[in-house]
């Protein structure tokens, strides 16, 4: 039980800089999303894992507990977000936001379809 | 003890069954014989470890449950394979992602901004 | 303790009362109005004197239950939410009313349960004790807020809202990261339950200086930053401001970056103020009065007059954070701390009433002129003499003239960096002054040029009223100072008073 | 030798975790993160039962895995219904400039930066059981068995309130996102498949089950991993299939009834919580009355969860092609 | 006998890999969710075995993961549909039907 748990956070912990990265590099905002999911799986199994390790019992029902509100209210934001993202692709044909400068909001450019693929990694298995 | 060897032996031949299901959908030429291969693993390979497990259950609850478990994936994957199969098969569209056919006239893209 | 329940359920029910009635969210919205006003009228003189008053949810005391404090701070914010709100329900009446024989439009439906839900969530960040009960209140204020950015449905909003939304959610999760390692390292959640156990107090009993306490306050900061927008993660505010329509733009620019940056306060103040450091208090102040200078001066470049309010709004931001390092030093009574407590918490109030009757005028003026150009609003004082009037002293409060509430607070902040030593905050605190005082010299400058050809659309007299009212309470905040004073101070945290490290 | 097979499961699990979330960020094809990301989801789901948390692995495996996935992937195929219009799907338009190498670099050095820190952070710290102690002491004063439904409607009743309020503002915000014009039709794409074909067939065989499945999760609650949340979205997965299977069309977001629907689960919940503010302390569930209280409040939250999470799935109302049994909108309904 | 259904729940495990290396590939999105089928089918099987070694009552997550499952199969099988909310099964006229009326609404949309 020990280990397992210091396993699962370890994972939680990377999940999270994976998703931080995904999020960050990428511009199509549904992979966005899912790379906000990730950091919140990654978030709730830290949360979990740290509220495991004692090996007297169960994991902390409370941990438990607003872990279970935490994937609710992620759910929402995402289901909110991908209708936004829908929303937008709608008005302007595009599936990731703008450069935009402070100083002056740029006009957007209607009806390019997006189609640039942001990651550019290698198949690992070949 | 006979029991549990039975269940040991049912796990086994399941497991093989999930190994060969993957086999086939890893080494299978094209996604119809891939298909074939998902749905051996699907229906036999769960079916023998349910039974296996079954010799276990505590209680009728559970028997149920597994039950349960194995008549949802039994239609499920008959009825999605069927599915997946045919649009595979007769939709161009299956063959680069989801949909690259017709717009549809609730959701095409407005030419003109409605708001400005 | 019925009259806190009140603050915090009657925004919530309302909004699902508007849910279901069609066509009348705007009279269950006043409802909601006067009953909150009623809880906090009770509320607001009991607590002055009595001191906090406590609502322990369930009945289950923290750690395993939940706390609801009504103290000054909570109170002052939820006041200030109070009046913006309904001077706010009273101008969305022309936008979003419906009178009940004509169909229902979605306008009509979304306004009213996404800006009282928002109210909601708002007095739920400013009375919780509890972080994790914190982070779903900020996660109702985000949904609500980002979906009143997109509610005109224009590409440029909607872009804006999707760019407020990333930016959002990733402060979330920061916080909730940070909330999560603040529990696992110390199991409980509660606000002054953390405080009992002296984090980062290494010298203590009971405290320690864990690695994972370090990154938990720094994540939580982090995340309410992004959500105060404090430079340099300000880049969504500004369109995401600009773009809602007028009264949401009101509600958006005066009280939701306010809701992030109370439980800030709280956090550094209440729950963990060992953990500072100077260079943190350094950092954050430095980055306060960046955005002072960075909003300003893009306020000055801006030709729009919603956009002009809006990156003030980041500027007005940035005095907010200069708390941090007045309330701190290096001596070990500190008597400013108290000052600088308080005059910041003056300067928020003060920018949200006189920001939310700014938005209100642009709302005005966007109706007698179609857009809201600067150029088009040559001859504007004449045509619309109550709105200008609004706006005008409005901006005497945003520029800290006296003797407006922004001038209370310019003055106790000024006093804590002088007597601190720091005079380095004070010329921040000042130019910033003078720089608010050229972005808004430029629309009022254009507005009482004279232009006899301009013709106006004509406004109803309701939408020009309550700008001006909200604009009169932000003076008034100052001229009657003593009562909100002496309320921001029941309650207050000790290292408010005695200083941050 | 049972401690060694479970690490061994444990690190294989681990692997495939982090390939799948890797893959999901990292595949080319938009459609491939998503089903990397529901693969992800069902293996996020075995982790928590590795960790001995049932009731969220019951929610990783119905929201996670489930309900996420099926949203992702309609938003796929309108994404590329939306974005595909006259132009060569793969000349590449003058896009957002793609990140260039050394922010990629220095993005992957700061991500990893703060996960090694995450890492450094949890490991230091002290074991703690957290609040299990005081759940258990206080256990048998909140009506029901299970402890984490315990926490969840009757400790820290008031974190569930605000997040099914937070799920029905997702609701509203959603549906503020429709054209003036569509306002006050059904909700998403009509949906419609062959009468009588496999699909129609499927849609009428499996609600039976998947409302059982549904009920007894919210029943066995009180006293077993289960609950509102985890039932509520087993009965919104088979309400969407009923309707993906063209049995039965969504309903007009102006039906009063529906709205209804929404807002009574949070209402009782607020109405209970009112009640007890009454009697003496908000949200306060006298232990005679807590378990029944509680059954009562799952059930209308149950109801509003369900039919808030499959809206949910479908998204703002629009105007759709109206193929299926049910008629096309003739009219927005006024 | 809890070690051996963990085992053996292992070694159903590590053959998942092999479905995850089949939705890298691809090529088509059909292949993709097959194997994300297989991977649904896979993880109610180890659902099952942890159950067997473990805890009965995690069995619950097997049944709500194999409903979900079929669940994202059928919204699968519908965003490749022809409108994105049909069903492959439907005749070829429907299809027609589908076409004529995204003319004909381009044709509104742009008049």
């Amino acid at each position: 039980m020990i280990a397992s748990a210091t396993l699962f956070g370890l994972c939680g912990a990377a999940l999270i800089g994976l998703g931080l990265y995904g999020f960050v590099v990428q511009a199509h905002l549904l992979r966005r999303l899912i790379a906000f999911n990730i950091i919140g799986s990654g978030i709730f199994l830290l949360f979990g894992a740290s509220g495991a390790r004692d090996q007297l019992a169960s994991t902390d029902p409370v941990a438990q507990a607003l872990i279970i509100t935490g994937i609710v209210v992620a759910l929402a934001a995402t289901a909110f977000g991908v209708g936004l993202v829908l929303a937008f692709a709608k008005v302007t044909g595009q599936t990731h936001l703008p450069e935009e400068s402070d100083a002056r909001q740029r006009p957007l450019k209607a009806g390019l379809p997006d189609r640039s693929v942001q990651t550019i990694v290698k198949d690992p298995a070949g | 003890m006979l029991v549990d060897g039975i269940t040991c032996a049912l796990i086994g031949a399941g497991l093989l069954f999930f190994w060969a299901g993957t086999a086939g959908i890893i080494r299978f030429p094209d996604t119809h014989s891939r298909l074939h291969a998902l749905t051996k693993a699907d229906n036999v390979g769960l079916g023998l470890l349910i039974v296996g497990l079954a010799l276990q259950a505590p209680d009728w609850l559970t028997l149920g449950k597994l039950a349960m478990v194995w008549a949802l994936t039994l239609v499920a994957a008959g009825t999605t394979a069927q599915l997946v199969a045919r649009a595979a098969i007769t939709k161009p569209a299956a063959r680069r992602g989801p949909a690259s056919t017709a717009a549809i006239p609730g959701d095409t893209v407005r030419s003109k901004d409605r708001a400005s | 303790m019925l009259a806190i329940v009140a603050l915090v359920t009657l925004p919530l029910v309302a909004a699902l009362m508007a849910v279901v009635v069609e066509r009348r969210g705007e009279w269950i919205a006043l409802l909601s109005v006067i009953g909150v006003v009623i809880a906090l009228s009770v509320l607001m003189p009991l607590v002055a004197t009595d001191g906090p008053v406590d609502l322990v949810i369930g009945g289950w005391q923290a750690p395993l239950g939940i706390t609801l404090r009504a103290d000054g701070l909570a109170l002052a914010f939820a006041g200030m939410a109070a009046l913006v709100m309904a001077a706010v329900l009273v101008s969305a009446r022309t936008l979003y009313g419906a009178s009940p024989s004509e169909a229902e439009t979605r306008g009509q439906w979304a306004f009213w349960p996404l800006a009282l839900l928002l109210w909601g969530a708002l007095n739920v960040a400013f009375l919780s004790r509890d972080l994790f009960n914190l982070y779903v209140a900020l996660e109702l204020l985000t949904v609500a807020a980002v979906a009143l950015v997109a509610i005109e449905g224009k590409r440029e909003s909607l872009a804006a809202a999707l760019r407020y939304l990333m930016f959002a959610l990733m402060g979330s999760l920061a916080y909730l990261l940070g909330a999560a390692l603040l529990y696992a390292g110390h199991g409980t959640l509660d606000i002054g339950l953390l405080a009992a156990r002296d984090i980062g107090d290494a010298s203590g009993a009971t405290g320690s200086r864990r690695a994972s306490d370090i990154m938990a306050a720094g994540l939580m900061t982090a995340g309410l930053a992004v959500k105060t927008a404090l430079f340099p993660f300000h880049a969504w505010l500004a369109p995401a401001h600009a773009g809602a329509p007028a009264p949401a733009s009101a509600i958006l620019s005066a009280l939701v970056p306010k809701a992030s940056f109370v439980i800030l306060l709280r956090l550094w103040f209440e729950a963990l103020p060992g953990l500072t450091t100077p260079a943190l208090l350094a950092t954050l102040g430095g980055l306060g009065a960046a955005a002072v200078f960075y909003g300003s001066v893009l306020a000055l470049r801006q030709n729009r007059l919603k956009l002009i309010i809006a990156y003030s709004t980041v500027a007005q931001i940035g005095y907010l954070f200069l708390v941090f390092p007045l309330a701190g030093g290096d001596s070990y009574a500190q008597p400013w701390a108290a000052g600088a407590w308080t005059g910041v918490i003056f300067q928020a109030l003060s920018h949200g009433l006189a920001k939310a009757a700014m938005f209100l005028c642009a709302g005005v003026w966007i109706i007698a002129v179609g857009n809201d150009r600067l150029s088009g609003m040559r001859g504007l004082a004449s045509a619309t003499p109550m709105t200008m009037s609004a706006f005008g002293i409005a901006g005497v409060a945003l520029v800290a003239l006296p003797p407006s509430g922004g001038f209370t607070a310019k003055y106790l902040m000024l006093t804590a960096a002088f007597a601190s030593g720091q005079t380095i905050w004070a010329v921040v605190l000042l130019l910033g002054g003078l720089l608010s005082a050229a972005y808004l010299y430029r629309p009022l400058a254009m507005a009482f040029s004279r232009d006899d050809d301009a013709t106006f659309a004509p406004v109803p007299r309701s939408l020009q009223v309550a700008p001006l009212l909200l604009a009169l309470a932000a003076i008034l905040l100052g001229l009657g100072s003593q009562a909100p004073f002496s309320l921001i101070q029941t309650g207050r945290p000790a290292a408010a008073a005695e200083g941050l490290e | 030798m049972s401690g060694l097979a479970a690490t061994g499961f444990d690190l294989m699990l681990c692997a495939l975790i982090l390939g799948a979330a890797l893959a999901a960020i990292a595949v080319r094809d938009l459609f491939g993160a998503v089903v990397f990301f529901i693969v992800y989801g069902v293996f996020v789901a075995l982790a928590w039962l590795r960790l001995e948390a049932i009731d969220v692995a019951l929610t990783e495996a119905a929201l996670g895995a489930g309900l996420t996935g099926v949203l992702m992937i309609g938003a796929v195929s309108r994404l590329e219904r939306l974005t595909s219009r006259d132009q060569d799907q793969d000349a590449a338009g003058p896009q957002s400039p793609p990140t260039s190498s050394a922010a990629r670099i220095a993005t992957m050095v700061g991500a990893a930066g703060i996960g090694g820190g995450l890492a450094w952070g949890f490991i230091t710290l002290p074991p703690s059981a957290g609040l299990q102690l005081a759940v258990a002491e206080n256990l048998a004063a909140s009506g029901v068995e299970n402890p984490v439904t315990a926490v969840l409607l009757n400790f820290r009743g008031w974190d569930t309130l605000l997040e099914s309020i937070v799920l029905l503002a997702a609701l509203i915000a959603l549906w503020s996102l429709a054209r003036d014009q569509d306002w006050g039709r059904r909700p998403g794409l009509r949906q419609h498949a062959r009468p009588g074909g496999v699909m129609a067939t499927f849609g009428r065989l499996l609600p039976p089950f998947g409302f059982l499945l549904g009920v007894y999760l919210v029943w066995t609650g009180s006293a077993q991993p289960g609950g509102a949340f985890q039932g509520g979205t087993v009965l919104a997965a088979v309400w969407l299939l009923v309707m993906m299977a063209g049995l039965k069309a969504a309903p007009r977001v102006s039906s009063t009834r529906l709205r209804w629907a929404l807002i009574a689960g949070p209402l009782l919940f607020i109405g209970v919580g009112l009640a007890g503010a009454v009697a003496g302390t908000f949200l306060g569930l006298p232990t005679a009355y807590a378990k029944p209280l509680i059954l009562t409040i799952e059930a209308g939250l149950t109801l509003s969860i369900a039919a808030t999470l499959a809206l949910l799935v479908l998204g703002a109302p629009m105007a759709g092609d109206g193929l299926g049994p049910d008629q096309p909108d003739k009219e927005p309904a006024r | 006998m809890s070690a051996l259904l963990t085992s053996a729940a292992g070694v159903l495990l590590l053959s998942l890999g092999g479905a995850m290396w089949r939705i890298w590939r691809g090529p088509d999105a059909a292949d993709r969710m097959m194997a994300a089928q297989l991977v649904g089918t896979g993880g109610v099987g180890t659902v099952l075995l942890l159950a067997g070694a473990t805890d009965w009552r995690m069995i619950d997550v097997a049944l709500v993961l194999a409903l979900l499952a079929a669940f994202a199969a059928i919204a699968f099988v519908k965003a490749i549909s022809l409108d994105g909310s049909g069903d492959p099964e439907e005749s070829d006229d429907v299809a027609e039907i589908v076409a004529v009326k995204a003319t004909g609404a381009r044709a509104a949309d742009a008049g």
